[in-house]
C-alpha cells in the first residue's frame, strides 16, 4: 500500500493549496512509516474504543502494570527518568508538494443519501485529520455538518471490513473477480437474465453511465435503488403535481415568509446546509438590515427546524394533510368540501395569520412539506407555491439530481418479487445495508436466501453481508476516486485523500469486474467517463481544475412556466399508499436520527456520543412523545414500551418531547444495529421491524403496552429551564429596528478593583450570534475533531464526564405543550477576569498577552478547583484515561497540533489556540498584522449559518468588534464581573402581529410592544 | 583547691520540695556557683534560689519568627512579579493581599522551629550520656525525687567541707558523683 | 511512701475534682508509666487494633486502585469536581483542631483541667493532620506530581500561584503539621525521660533514652523549657485560628454561590472546635474506662469539654442562620436558589440531619444530668462527628451541582470507592492512635506530677 | 550502675538532631543537580546513527550550507530531515562505494527510508517552529552549538525549560543579524559572558559588551519581537 500511497500522492491528487504551517510532534508519523511498525499490522485487530469497557474494566494485568507505574511515580521516580528514545525517519524521495508540518487541502465530496456535500479536507504527511466545507461548492459555501464532520473518524475505524469474505471464509479480490469472470460467460449468454443490481440512491454520473452500458450489454439484468433516506414521497407529489419527475431548489434567500409543513429543512434536506445559511442570512438583524423573514412550523415530534420557528404548531403528521388542504382552501385552490374543515388543535385565528401573510408576501413566501409527509401533501404545496407566484422565485424546479428517478421502495418491492419468484440469480448488492434498513414486514432476509449467488460491497461485515455469499469492503469516501451531485445538481469529483487503509474497493471496481474489465482502478473510471463529457483537447486543464475546485457545474434551472397546478377538487387525491391503520390509538411516525441518520454511520463514536439537538440524549434512541400521552400511558422517562403495530412490535425506551402533539410516538431509524462494529452495536432499537410495509413514514392505530423495565438514558442536560435567570436573551424584531436599547435592558458595565490590563497587539474575542444558532452540531462535531476530544462512553456520560468542549445549551420557556426552545453554544467564554485561573495552585491555566485564557496541560496536577470556579462550567476533566491510545489507527486522526490529554488533566476551549499561533507565525515572518477572517476557530469555520464570530477586538475594522458594538451584544452572567471575550447577540424573533409574541421576550420586564403592521410587513 | 580530677560533683537527695528549695538557696549563700538542681517537676523559684540568668529564648523566637516571614513575602514578590510574571485572571502581579496568608504561615513556622531548636542548644540537649546518669537514686530524679548537685569544677568546691555542708542540709544521702 | 497527696477531694464549689484524691507523686508516675511499660496488652486493645488495621487495608487498597485507574473511580463529575475527598480533607483538619486548642489555649488560660487529655488530643491532633494530609494529594488528578505545589527550583522555571488558596493550603497544613509535632514532642521529653528511667530492659531504655534526648529534670533546662512551651502555645493559638480559617477561604475566596460567603473563615474554625472536642471525647471516654484512668480523666473534664461543645454549637448554629439570612438579605438570586434548593432539593434530607446532629441534639448539654451521664455524653460526640461531616458534604457537594447554569446542573452519586476511602482513612486515624496509646503515656505524667505538687499547696495556703 | 549511653552517642545525638537541616538542604540540592546532569538531559551525549554523518566535515570542511539539507528550516516547524536522494545527489558521484554509505545506497536501492536517532527532541506537549526562530533572528548555533564542529552530532543543550526561558526573556541576548542566522562563530570572535542563570551557555555570549547589547536591542525592534508575548505559555504549549 506504500506505493500506491504514493501513486496517487505523487501525481493524481490535486492539493486545493496550502494554509498555512501547522507543526506537531508527530510530524513524521507518515503512513510510509506506519506501513512498515508492528502497530500497523495490530490496527487490524485491536479494541477500538477501549474507553467504553475502561469503567468495568477490572484490574487485570494491564492494570497491575499501570498501579506498578503509578506508584513508582508517585514515589518521585518519573521525575529521574530520561524521555524515550525516538527516531526520524525521512522520505526516501520527498514528494514535492509536501512540506512536513504543513498541512494540505483536497476538495471531494460527502456523498449522503446519495446528495454530496462539497468538502475541503486537511492532510497532514498524507493523513487527512480534519474536514472542512468547500467555500466554492454551492452545497457548502464552506460550512459542514455534523455527520460530516465525524465521517473522518469512520474512515479510521478499525471495525471496518478489512478483507473480501466468501462465505464466511477469508478470500481474496483476485479470487473474487476469476469467479465473477467465469459468471460472466454464463450472464453474456443468457443476455443477463437473473441478473439484479441493487445500489442506494446513485446521483455519480461515472456510477449511472457504468449501469446503462452494463444493462444494454445485459438487457436481461435489472438495475434496483433502495436507499433508506430516499425521497420518494417528493417524488410522488411531483409526479401528481405535474406528471413528471422534478426536483426543488429553494431559495431561502428570497423568502419573507416560510411555512413548513412537517420539513426539517434545516438539518434533514439534501442541501440543508446551505439552505440553513440562506434562511438564515434573511433573518440576520445584527447585521444592519431592516426586515426579517418569518417561519411557521407544523411538525409532529420537535425539530431543531421548529425550534426556530416564529410559531410553531405541533400537529400528528395524519392531520396535517388537512391543514395543507385547509389553507390551499383558503388560497382558493383547493375546492373540494374537505378543504374547509380543521383538524383539532389548529386555530382560526392561526390560520388567518398564516394564510394573511402568505397572501402578503406572494413571490417572497415559500411553503415546504417534509419527506414523511404522503404524495397528496407534497402536490398540494406544489399547487400552493405556485398560486403564490412563487415559482422560479423562492423555489425552482431542476431535472432531478438523481441518474435514475426511482420511487425506491416500489422498486425494493419488485426485485423482492422477483426474488420470491426465483428470477434472481445473482444479486449484487452495491451498498447499502437493506437487511437492516428495509422495513422487516418486507421479509428482505428470507427472501435474499432465494437468491443463489448474492454479492455485498460495503464498508463493514454489516447485517446484509452476513448473509451474503461474497462480500467485498468497500472503500470508504476518502479513500475512493468517484463523482456526486449535490442538491442542486453541482457535480464534484471525490479524490482520495489516502490509499485504502482496509484495501476496499470502490462501486466503479466491481461493475468494472461485471463487465470483464477486472482490474481497471476507480481513478481510471472515473477520468475515462469525464474524458468523454469534457472536451479532449483541454481535458488536461479542464479535469485538474475540476478536481481541484471540486466543483463541476450545476444543473440549469427548468422554466417555471413547465410547473402548473391547476386549482380543482382534491389535489393529490389519487390511488394513493394509504396510511397504515391498525387497531390502537397511538399514531407512530418513522424518521431519520438526528445524530446517526440512516444508520450507515452507527459505529462513529463521534456520532453516537453527539447529543441530539433537542433532547440531549446519547448513545440511544428513543420513542418520543408528549408529557400529556405519557401520564396517559402511565409511563415516564426510561420507561420500556412496547409498541405494536399491525401485528409487528418492537421494545423501546420513550421520552417526553416538550412540544410533541398528543397520541404520537415518533421513532428514530439509525439504531438497533447488531453488525455495525463495537460501537453501535446493540445500541437502541431497531425501527424498522414495525415499520409500514407500504414505505409511509407514519401510520396511525399502533398501540402502546408498558412492561415495566427501565432503560437508563444518557443525556448531557438534564435541566431545561431558565430559572428565570438572564441567560438567553430574547426580543422582537420590532424593538430592535424601533430603538435600539432593547436586548441589554441592564448595563453589563461594572466597577472593578483591579486595575485594568492593557491588551496592546491582538485582542481576541468571539460573538455568537443567537438569532442564528440552529443547534445544528456542527461546531459540537468540529471542535471535537480539531481538538482531539475523545468520546468517554454512555456510563461516563450518566455520570456527568461528557469532554465535548463545545455544547449547545437547550432551553425551553412555556408550557409543556408547545415550549419556545433556545439555544446557546457554550464553552469557555475566555474571562478577562478569569475566576478559574487565580484559584490553580500551579498556574497550568493563565492569561496569554493576547487575552485568551489558556489552559497548558502539561502543567495541570488536576485539583479541579478551577472547573468548580468556573460559573459557566465549560471545563472538562479527565477523570479516567479517556483518549483511546491503544487504537494505532486513532493515531492517525489525530491533530498533530494539539496536544493529546492524558488522564487526570483539566481541557478546555482554547479559542483553537493553535490555530492562533499558526496565523500569528505566518503573519510575524511576514512581518505583518493578523487579517481578519485570517484565523477561523474550528466551531466557526463549520457553522452553516455563520452564528461564530470570532476576531480582533483591537482591530477596529474586524467583523467581531462592530458586533460587539450591536445593541444585541451582551455577556452572558456578565454580572459576575468576569469580562468575558465571548459575548452573545440577543435572539431576535419576528412574530405576527396577530398572534402572541414569545414568552421569552418578556422575561426581562420589557414593556410589551405592540409594533404597527406595517413595520411587520415591511 | 584540692579538687579529685575523677570527680563530677556531690549530689545530695532529697524528698520534698521545700527541702531542696531551702538547700539551694543555702549553697548559693554558702557561695557555690557550680550548683545544679534537679526536679522530677519544675520548681517554681528554684532557679532564682540558685541564681540563674532568665533565658534568650523570647528574643531568638522572635528574630526566627521575622526572619520566617520576610523569607515567606520575598519568595512570593520575587515569583509572582520579578521571576516570571503571569497574567493570572487579570489579577495585580504584586497581589500583597493573596500573598498574607504564606507569610503569617511562615512566620509561625520560623518561630516555633527557633524557639524549640533554640531551646535544645541552650540546654545542651540532646546528651544521652551524664555523669548523673551512672548514680542509682538518680533514676528517681524523673519521678519523686529533688537533687541538689555541687559541681566539682565550683571555685569553692572542697570535698570534705563540701560534703559536711550538704550532710547540714539533712538530705536523704549524699553520693558522690564519679566523672 | 514519699512526696505530696493530692488533697483535692472536694472544691469550694463542689465541682468534681480535676484528679481523684489520694495520688502522690509517685502514684501517677507508676500507674501511667506502668501503661506503657509493665502491663499487659488489654483483650479490648487488640481488637480494637485488629479492626483498625483491617479498615487500614481497605484504606490501601482503594489508593492503589485509584492510582492505577484515576479519580474516575470516584463520584464526582463536573459541576461536582469536588465530593467526598475534599469534604474528608476538611473533616478531619477539623477534628485535627481540639488537640492543639486544648494544650495551648487552656495552657495560656491556666487551666489545669487541660492536663489530663491534652496528651493524645495532641497525639489525635497529629494523626487526624495526617490523614487530612494525605487526601490534598490523593484527590489530584496526576498524584505522582503532587509535589509542584511545592516552591522549588525545577528546572521548567515555573513556580506555584500563590494566589491560590489550594497552596495557602499546603503552607497551612505542614506549618500545622510540623508546629503540632513540635508542640507534642516538646511535652513528651520529660515523660520519655521518665519511661527511660523506669524500664527494666535494654531495648526500651534505649529508644526511649534516645527519645528524651537525655533530659534530666535540670532547673536550668526546667526553666527554659517551660519558656519554649508557652512560646509554642502562644505560637499555635493564632496557627490554629489562621489553619482552619485558610480551610475556609478555599470556599470563600470562590464565586460558587454557597462558597463566596465572609462569614466561613470564623464558622469554620468554630465547626473545626466542635468537631475536634467531640472526637476527644469519642475517644477519652473508652480510654479511660479500659485503662481505668477515672481517676485523671474526671466528670469534671468530660464536663468542661461538654460545654465548649455546647458553645462552638451555637456558634455554629448561628453560621448556619447567618449564611441563610445573607443569601435572602443580598438578594443575589443565585445565592437565594442555592438556600432553598438545601432545604428542599434533592439533598434535603442531608442538610436536616445536619441541623439535627450539629445544632438540635447538642442542645441536651445544656442539662447537667445529661453533661454527667457518660454514655449519653459518647453517644452526642459521635453524632457532632456525623453531623460535621454531614455540614462539609452540604456546602460542598450542595453548592456545585447547582450553580449558575441550569444546563450545568448535574446530580452527584457517590462510589462504593469513595466509602472504602473515607472508612479507610479512618481506619488510617485509629491504627496510629492504638499504637501511640501502646508506646507512649498517654497522659502528661511530668503534668499531673505538677498537679499533685499545685493541687496540695491548694490546701495548704 | 551502667550508663545507657556511650559517651561519644552525644556528638553523634546533636548532629543528627541539628545537622538534619544541612541534610535536607544538600538531598535538595543534589536531586536538582542530578536532574540537571547530562546523565538525565543526554547534553553533549552522541547518539548511535545509521551513518555515521559529520556536520564537521560536510559544514566547516565542505562549506555546504544548512539549508542543502535542512530545506524547510525557513519556512516550516520543521526543518526537514534530507531524503536519501539528496545524500545519493552527491553521492552517487563521490565515495560511491564507502562501506560506511552503505546503508544509504541500501535505503535508495530499495526504497526504505533511514532511520536516523532524533538528537533534539522536544517532549510533544512542546511546539517548536523553526522558520518562526529564523525568520525573528535566532540563528541554528544559538540552540544547536559548533555543528560545524561536531564530527558526530550531539545536543549542545539541556533543552530544559529553564534554558528556553532563558532566551524568550532576554531576547536581545540572542537575536543576530539576518546574514548571520547560518554562520557559526567562534567564541573567540565573541567577548564572552552568560545570560543571568547561566543555564544559557551557547548562542552568543556578550554580557559586558554594551555595543553588542545595544545591537541587540535594536535588532529586537528591528525583528518586531514582543518580549513580554515570548514567556506566554502558549507560545510553546498547546
Amino acid at each position: 500500500m506504500t506505493d500506491s500511497t504514493h501513486a496517487f500522492d505523487a501525481q493524481t491528487t490535486v492539493p486545493a493549496g496550502v494554509r498555512f504551517a501547522r507543526s506537531g510532534p508527530s510530524y513524521w508519523r507518515s503512513l510510509e512509516e506506519y506501513a512498515q511498525t508492528p502497530e500497523f499490522e495490530e490496527l487490524l485487530h485491536r479494541e477500538f474504543p477501549s474507553q467504553l469497557d475502561q469503567w468495568n474494566d477490572p484490574i487485570g494485568r494491564r492494570r497491575f502494570l499501570t498501579l506498578m507505574a503509578a506508584s513508582l511515580a508517585f514515589g518521585g521516580i518519573a521525575g529521574c527518568t530520561r524521555p524515550p528514545q525516538e527516531t526520524i525517519v525521512p522520505y526516501v524521495k520527498a514528494p514535492e508538494e509536501i512540506v512536513p508540518g504543513k498541512p494540505l487541502f483536497y476538495a471531494t465530496a460527502m456523498p449522503r443519501g446519495g446528495y454530496a456535500l462539497g468538502l475541503l479536507v486537511e492532510s497532514h504527511l498524507g493523513r487527512p485529520t480534519k474536514i472542512e466545507g468547500n467555500p466554492e461548492h454551492p452545497s457548502s459555501l464552506g460550512a459542514t455538518d455534523a455527520i460530516a464532520q465525524a465521517s473522518i473518524l469512520s474512515l479510521y475505524d478499525p471495525d471496518r471490513s478489512q478483507t473480501v469474505m466468501h462465505r464466511g471464509a477469508i478470500s481474496t479480490w483476485d479470487k473474487f473477480m476469476t469467479e465473477m469472470a467465469a459468471q460472466r460467460e454464463k450472464l453474456v449468454a443468457s443476455r443477463g437474465a437473473g441478473l439484479r443490481i441493487l445500489t442506494e440512491t446513485v446521483t455519480s454520473p461515472t456510477l449511472s453511465g457504468q449501469l446503462r452500458v452494463l444493462l444494454e450489454e445485459l438487457p436481461e439484468a435489472r438495475w434496483h435503488q433502495y436507499d433508506p433516506s430516499a425521497r420518494d414521497n417528493v417524488r410522488l407529489g411531483a409526479r401528481q403535481a405535474f406528471g413528471q419527475d422534478a426536483d426543488v431548489v429553494y431559495s431561502f434567500d428570497k423568502a419573507d415568509v416560510v411555512l413548513s409543513l412537517d420539513a426539517d429543512f434545516l438539518l434533514a434536506f439534501p442541501g440543508s446546509v446551505r439552505y440553513a445559511r440562506d434562511f438564515i442570512d434573511r433573518r440576520r438583524v445584527s447585521s444592519g438590515k431592516a426586515d426579517m423573514n418569518r417561519l411557521y412550523v407544523v411538525e409532529s415530534t420537535p425539530t431543531i427546524t421548529g425550534a426556530m420557528a416564529e410559531h410553531r404548531l405541533p400537529l400528528r403528521p395524519s392531520q396535517i394533510e388537512p391543514l395543507a388542504r385547509a389553507i390551499a382552501g383558503r388560497l382558493g385552490i383547493e375546492r373540494s368540501a374537505s378543504a374547509v374543515k380543521l383538524p383539532a388543535g389548529v386555530s382560526e385565528a392561526w390560520l388567518n395569520a398564516v394564510v394573511k401573510d402568505l397572501e402578503e408576501h406572494r413571490g417572497t413566501s415559500l411553503v415546504i412539506a417534509g419527506d414523511g409527509q404522503p404524495p397528496a401533501v407534497h402536490a398540494l404545496v406544489h399547487a400552493i407555491n405556485g398560486a403564490l407566484e412563487n415559482v422560479g422565485q423562492s423555489l425552482s424546479y431542476i431535472q432531478p439530481v438523481e441518474a435514475q428517478p426511482v420511487i425506491h421502495h416500489q422498486s425494493l418491492v419488485e426485485l423482492l418479487a422477483d426474488m420470491e419468484g426465483g428470477r434472481v440469480e445473482t444479486l449484487v448488492i452495491l451498498g447499502g445495508n437493506p437487511v437492516y434498513s428495509a422495513p422487516s414486514r418486507l421479509g428482505f432476509a428470507d427472501k435474499l436466501k432465494q437468491v443463489a449467488r448474492k454479492i455485498h460491497l460495503s464498508e463493514y461485515d454489516d447485517e446484509t453481508s452476513f448473509l451474503c455469499d461474497w462480500h467485498i469492503p468497500a472503500a470508504h469516501y476518502l479513500e475512493s476516486w468517484s463523482d456526486a451531485r449535490a442538491f442542486d445538481g453541482t457535480a464534484t469529483i471525490l479524490q482520495p485523500l489516502i490509499a485504502p487503509l482496509y484495501g476496499g474497493k470502490t462501486a466503479h471496481e466491481v461493475l468494472a469486474v461485471l463487465r470483464g474489465r477486472t482490474g481497471r482502478t476507480s481513478f481510471e473510471i472515473v477520468q475515462a467517463h469525464w474524458r468523454q463529457e469534457m472536451d479532449d483537447d483541454q481535458f488536461g486543464t479542464a479535469w485538474r481544475k475540476a478536481v481541484h475546485d471540486g466543483v463541476l457545474r450545476a444543473a440549469e434551472r427548468i422554466d417555471p412556466s413547465r410547473f402548473r397546478v391547476e386549482a380543482s377538487g382534491g389535489i393529490g387525491r389519487r390511488p394513493q399508499p394509504e396510511a397504515q391503520t391498525g387497531s390502537g390509538t397511538v399514531e407512530v411516525e418513522f424518521r431519520l436520527d438526528a445524530a446517526l441518520g440512516d444508520g450507515s454511520l452507527a459505529n462513529n463514536g463521534w456520532l453516537q456520543e453527539l447529543p441530539k439537538p433537542l433532547s440531549k440524549i446519547v448513545w440511544d434512541n428513543v420513542a418520543s412523545l408528549s408529557a400529556a400521552t405519557a401520564q396517559r400511558l402511565g409511563v415516564e422517562n426510561g420507561d420500556v414500551v412496547e409498541i405494536t403495530l399491525d401485528g409487528r412490535s418492537l421494545r423501546g425506551p420513550v421520552w417526553i418531547a416538550p412540544g410533541q402533539p398528543d397520541d404520537c410516538l415518533s421513532l428514530t431509524l439509525g439504531y438497533g444495529r447488531t453488525r455495525s462494529g463495537r460501537v453501535g452495536n446493540g445500541v437502541g432499537y431497531r425501527a424498522a421491524e414495525i415499520m409500514p410495509a407500504d414505505g409511509a413514514r407514519f401510520a396511525v392505530g399502533a398501540s402502546v403496552r408498558r412492561t415495566g423495565e427501565k432503560h437508563p438514558i444518557s443525556t448531557t442536560q438534564s435541566h431545561h429551564a431558565m430559572e428565570g435567570r438572564d441567560i438567553v436573551r430574547v426580543t422582537m424584531h420590532q424593538r430592535v429596528t424601533d430603538d435600539s436599547q432593547s436586548a441589554t435592558p441592564h448595563s453589563d458595565e461594572l466597577p472593578s478593583l483591579y486595575p485594568e490590563y492593557e491588551y496592546t497587539g491582538n485582542a481576541w474575542g468571539m460573538v455568537i450570534d443567537q438569532t442564528a444558532c440552529i443547534g445544528c452540531n456542527a461546531c459540537v462535531v468540529a471542535c471535537q475533531a480539531e481538538n482531539n476530544i475523545p468520546i468517554v462512553g454512555k456510563e461516563q456520560v450518566a455520570v456527568g464526564r461528557e469532554m465535548h468542549w463545545l455544547r449547545i445549551d437547550r432551553y425551553h420557556v412555556g408550557g409543556l405543550d408547545n415550549p419556545e426552545t433556545y439555544f446557546q453554544p457554550m464553552m469557555c467564554v475566555h474571562c478577562e477576569k478569569a475566576p478559574c485561573e487565580v484559584v490553580c495552585p500551579v498556574a497550568a491555566t493563565v492569561h496569554d498577552s493576547e487575552g485568551t485564557s489558556n489552559m497548558i496541560y502539561n502543567r495541570c496536577v488536576g485539583t479541579r478547583y478551577c472547573s468548580n470556579n468556573c460559573p459557566y462550567k465549560v471545563r472538562r476533566f479527565n477523570y479516567l484515561q479517556y483518549t483511546d491510545e491503544t487504537t494505532p489507527s486513532l493515531k492517525l486522526l489525530r491533530n498533530p497540533d494539539v496536544t493529546v490529554r492524558s488522564r487526570g488533566v483539566m481541557e478546555k476551549c482554547s479559542y483553537c489556540i493553535q490555530r492562533i499561533s499558526a496565523g500569528r507565525i505566518a503573519a510575524k515572518i511576514e512581518n505583518r498584522p493578523i487579517a481578519d477572517g485570517e484565523v477561523v476557530t474550528a466551531c466557526q469555520q463549520a457553522c452553516p449559518t455563520r452564528a461564530i464570530v470570532f476576531g480582533n477586538l483591537n482591530d477596529p475594522q474586524s467583523q467581531v468588534r462592530r458586533l460587539k458594538e450591536s445593541p444585541l451584544n451582551y455577556g452572558v452572567l456578565a454580572e459576575l464581573n468576569t469580562v468575558p471575550r465571548t459575548t452573545y447577540l440577543a435572539r431576535v424573533t419576528n412574530p405576527h402581529p396577530d398572534l402572541p409574541m414569545p414568552a421569552a421576550a418578556e422575561l426581562h420586564g420589557e414593556p410589551k410592544v405592540h409594533a404597527d403592521p406595517n413595520k411587520a410587513e415591511s | 583547691m584540692n579538687e579529685p580530677l575523677d570527680l563530677y560533683g556531690l549530689l545530695a537527695e532529697f524528698e520534698h520540695p521545700e527541702e531542696l528549695l531551702a538547700a539551694a538557696a543555702a549553697a548559693h549563700d554558702a557561695g557555690y556557683r557550680r550548683v545544679e538542681a534537679y526536679t522530677p517537676i519544675p520548681l517554681p523559684g528554684l532557679t532564682e534560689a540558685l541564681g540563674t540568668v532568665p533565658t534568650q529564648l523570647p528574643r531568638l523566637t522572635l528574630l526566627g519568627g521575622l526572619a520566617g516571614a520576610a523569607a515567606g513575602y520575598a519568595l512570593q514578590y520575587w515569583v509572582s512579579v520579578i521571576e516570571y510574571p503571569l497574567n493570572v485572571g487579570g489579577r495585580p502581579l504584586h497581589s500583597w493581599p493573596a500573598f498574607l496568608p504564606i507569610v503569617f504561615e511562615l512566620a509561625i513556622l520560623g518561630a516555633s522551629l527557633t524557639a524549640v531548636l533554640g531551646m535544645l542548644a541552650l540546654n545542651g540537649l540532646p546528651r544521652p550520656h551524664h555523669p548523673l546518669f551512672a548514680v542509682p537514686e538518680f533514676r528517681l530524679a524523673s519521678r519523686d525525687r529533688f537533687f541538689l548537685c555541687i559541681e566539682s569544677r565550683d571555685a569553692k568546691f572542697d570535698l570534705a567541707q563540701t560534703r559536711e555542708f550538704l550532710s547540714a542540709l539533712h538530705p536523704k544521702t549524699v553520693i558522690e558523683v564519679p566523672r | 511512701m514519699s512526696g505530696e497527696i493530692a488533697r483535692t477531694d472536694t472544691h469550694a464549689d463542689g465541682r468534681p475534682p480535676v484528679l481523684e484524691p489520694g495520688h502522690t507523686y509517685a502514684t501517677v508516675t507508676d500507674q501511667i508509666s506502668s501503661i506503657v511499660l509493665s502491663r499487659s496488652t488489654p483483650r479490648s486493645w487488640l481488637g480494637g487494633f485488629i479492626v483498625a488495621l483491617g479498615l487500614l487495608m481497605v484504606f490501601l487498597y482503594a489508593t492503589a486502585y485509584l492510582l492505577a485507574t484515576g479519580i474516575g473511580i470516584w463520584g464526582n463529575n463536573v459541576p461536582v469536581a469536588w465530593a467526598f475527598d475534599i469534604i474528608n480533607f476538611v473533616w478531619w483538619i477539623g477534628i485535627g483542631h481540639a488537640g492543639t486548642l486544648i494544650s495551648a489555649v487552656l495552657l495560656l488560660f491556666r487551666q489545669q483541667w487541660r492536663t489530663s487529655i491534652n496528651r493524645f488530643a495532641e497525639a489525635m491532633t497529629l494523626f487526624a493532620v495526617v490523614c487530612a494530609g494525605l487526601y490534598p494529594i490523593l484527590h489530584l488528578g496526576r498524584p505522582w506530581i503532587f509535589y509542584w505545589l511545592l516552591p522549588y527550583p525545577s528546572t521548567l522555571g515555573v513556580w506555584p500561584q500563590f494566589r491560590s488558596p489550594l497552596i495557602w493550603d499546603v503552607f497551612a497544613v505542614s506549618t500545622y503539621a510540623t508546629v503540632s509535632l513540635l508542640f507534642w514532642y516538646v511535652g513528651l521529653i520529660p515523660d520519655l525521660a521518665t519511661l527511660r528511667d523506669r524500664a527494666q530492659r535494654r531495648v526500651p531504655q534505649v529508644i526511649y533514652g534516645i527519645l528524651a534526648m537525655g533530659w534530666r529534670g535540670s532547673a536550668t533546662h526546667w526553666h527554659r523549657y517551660q519558656t519554649a512551651y508557652l512560646l509554642l502555645a502562644g505560637l499555635a493559638t493564632p496557627l490554629v485560628v489562621s489553619v482552619h480559617s485558610i480551610v475556609g477561604l478555599d470556599f470563600a475566596a470562590s464565586i460558587v454561590p454557597g462558597w463566596h460567603v465572609t462569614l466561613f473563615p470564623p464558622y469554620f474554625v468554630a465547626g473545626a472546635i466542635f468537631s475536634g472536642f467531640a472526637m476527644v471525647m469519642t475517644l477519652a471516654i473508652p480510654l479511660r474506662a479500659v485503662y481505668g484512668l477515672e481517676d485523671f480523666i474526671t466528670l469534671r473534664h468530660l464536663g468542661n469539654m461538654a460545654k465548649v461543645m455546647l458553645t462552638t454549637g451555637l456558634i455554629v448554629a448561628y453560621g448556619y442562620l447567618m449564611e441563610v439570612f445573607f443569601s435572602w438579605y443580598s438578594g443575589n438570586e443565585f445565592e437565594w436558589s442555592l438556600t432553598v434548593n438545601r432545604a428542599f432539593g434533592a439533598y434535603a434530607p442531608l442538610y436536616w440531619s445536619l441541623i439535627a446532629c450539629n445544632v438540635l441534639i447538642p442542645q441536651l448539654l445544656w442539662f447537667r444530668a445529661v453533661r454527667r451521664n457518660v454514655p449519653l455524653l459518647f453517644i452526642i460526640s459521635l453524632i457532632v462527628n456525623v453531623g460535621m461531616w454531614l455540614e462539609r458534604f452540604v456546602i460542598i457537594v450542595i453548592s456545585l451541582h447547582r450553580d449558575f447554569l441550569p444546563s450545568a446542573w448535574k446530580m452527584y452519586y457517590p462510589t462504593i470507592w469513595d466509602f472504602a476511602q473515607f472508612f479507610g482513612s479512618i481506619g488510617l486515624f485509629l491504627t496510629l492512635l492504638f499504637l501511640f496509646i501502646r508506646v507512649l503515656p498517654v497522659i502528661s505524667i511530668f503534668e499531673l506530677r505538677e498537679l499533685v505538687h499545685e493541687t496540695s499547696e491548694q490546701v495548704e495556703d | 550502675m551502667p550508663q545507657v549511653f556511650h559517651p561519644s552517642t552525644n556528638t553523634v545525638a546533636r548532629a543528627s538532631v541539628f545537622g538534619g537541616l544541612f541534610l535536607i538542604a544538600a538531598v535538595v540540592y543534589a536531586g536538582n543537580a542530578f536532574l540537571r546532569s547530562s546523565y538525565v538531559t543526554q547534553a553533549d551525549v552522541v547518539r548511535d546513527q545509521p551513518v555515521p554523518f559529520s556536520h564537521d566535515h560536510h559544514v566547516a570542511g565542505l562549506g555546504i550550507d544548512c539549508r542543502y539539507c535542512h530545506s524547510t528550516v525557513e519556512t516550516a516547524a520543521f526543518a526537514g530531515m534530507p531524503s536519501t536522494e539528496v545524500c545519493m545527489g552527491c553521492h552517487s558521484q563521490i565515495w560511491k562505494d564507502s562501506p560506511l554509505l552503505a546503508p544509504v545506497r541500501e535505503s535508495y536501492a530499495e526504497g526504505k527510508p533511514l532511520a536516523w536517532t532524533r538528537v533534539y527532541d522536544v517532549p510533544d506537549f512542546v511546539y517548536f517552529d523553526h522558520s518562526i526562530h529564523v525568520a525573528k533572528g535566532i540563528a541554528c548555533q544559538s540552540c544547536h552549538g559548533p555543528v560545524d564542529r561536531m564530527p558526530l552530532m550531539r545536543k549542545a543543550t539541556t533543552l530544559h525549560m529553564e534554558w528556553c526561558l532563558a532566551c524568550h526573556r532576554h531576547p536581545e541576548l540572542a537575536v543576530r543579524e539576518r546574514e548571520d542566522m547560518f554562520k557559526f562563530e567562534r567564541a573567540s570572535t565573541r567577548q564572552a559572558g552568560t545570560v543571568a542563570d547561566g543555564t544559557f551557555e551557547i548562542g552568543p555570549r556578550f554580557g559586558g559588551d554594551h555595543e553588542l547589547a545595544n545591537q541587540g536591542q535594536r535588532l529586537v525592534q528591528q525583528y518586531g519581537i514582543v518580549t513580554k508575548q515570548l514567556t506566554d505559555c502558549v507560545i510553546c504549549h498547546r
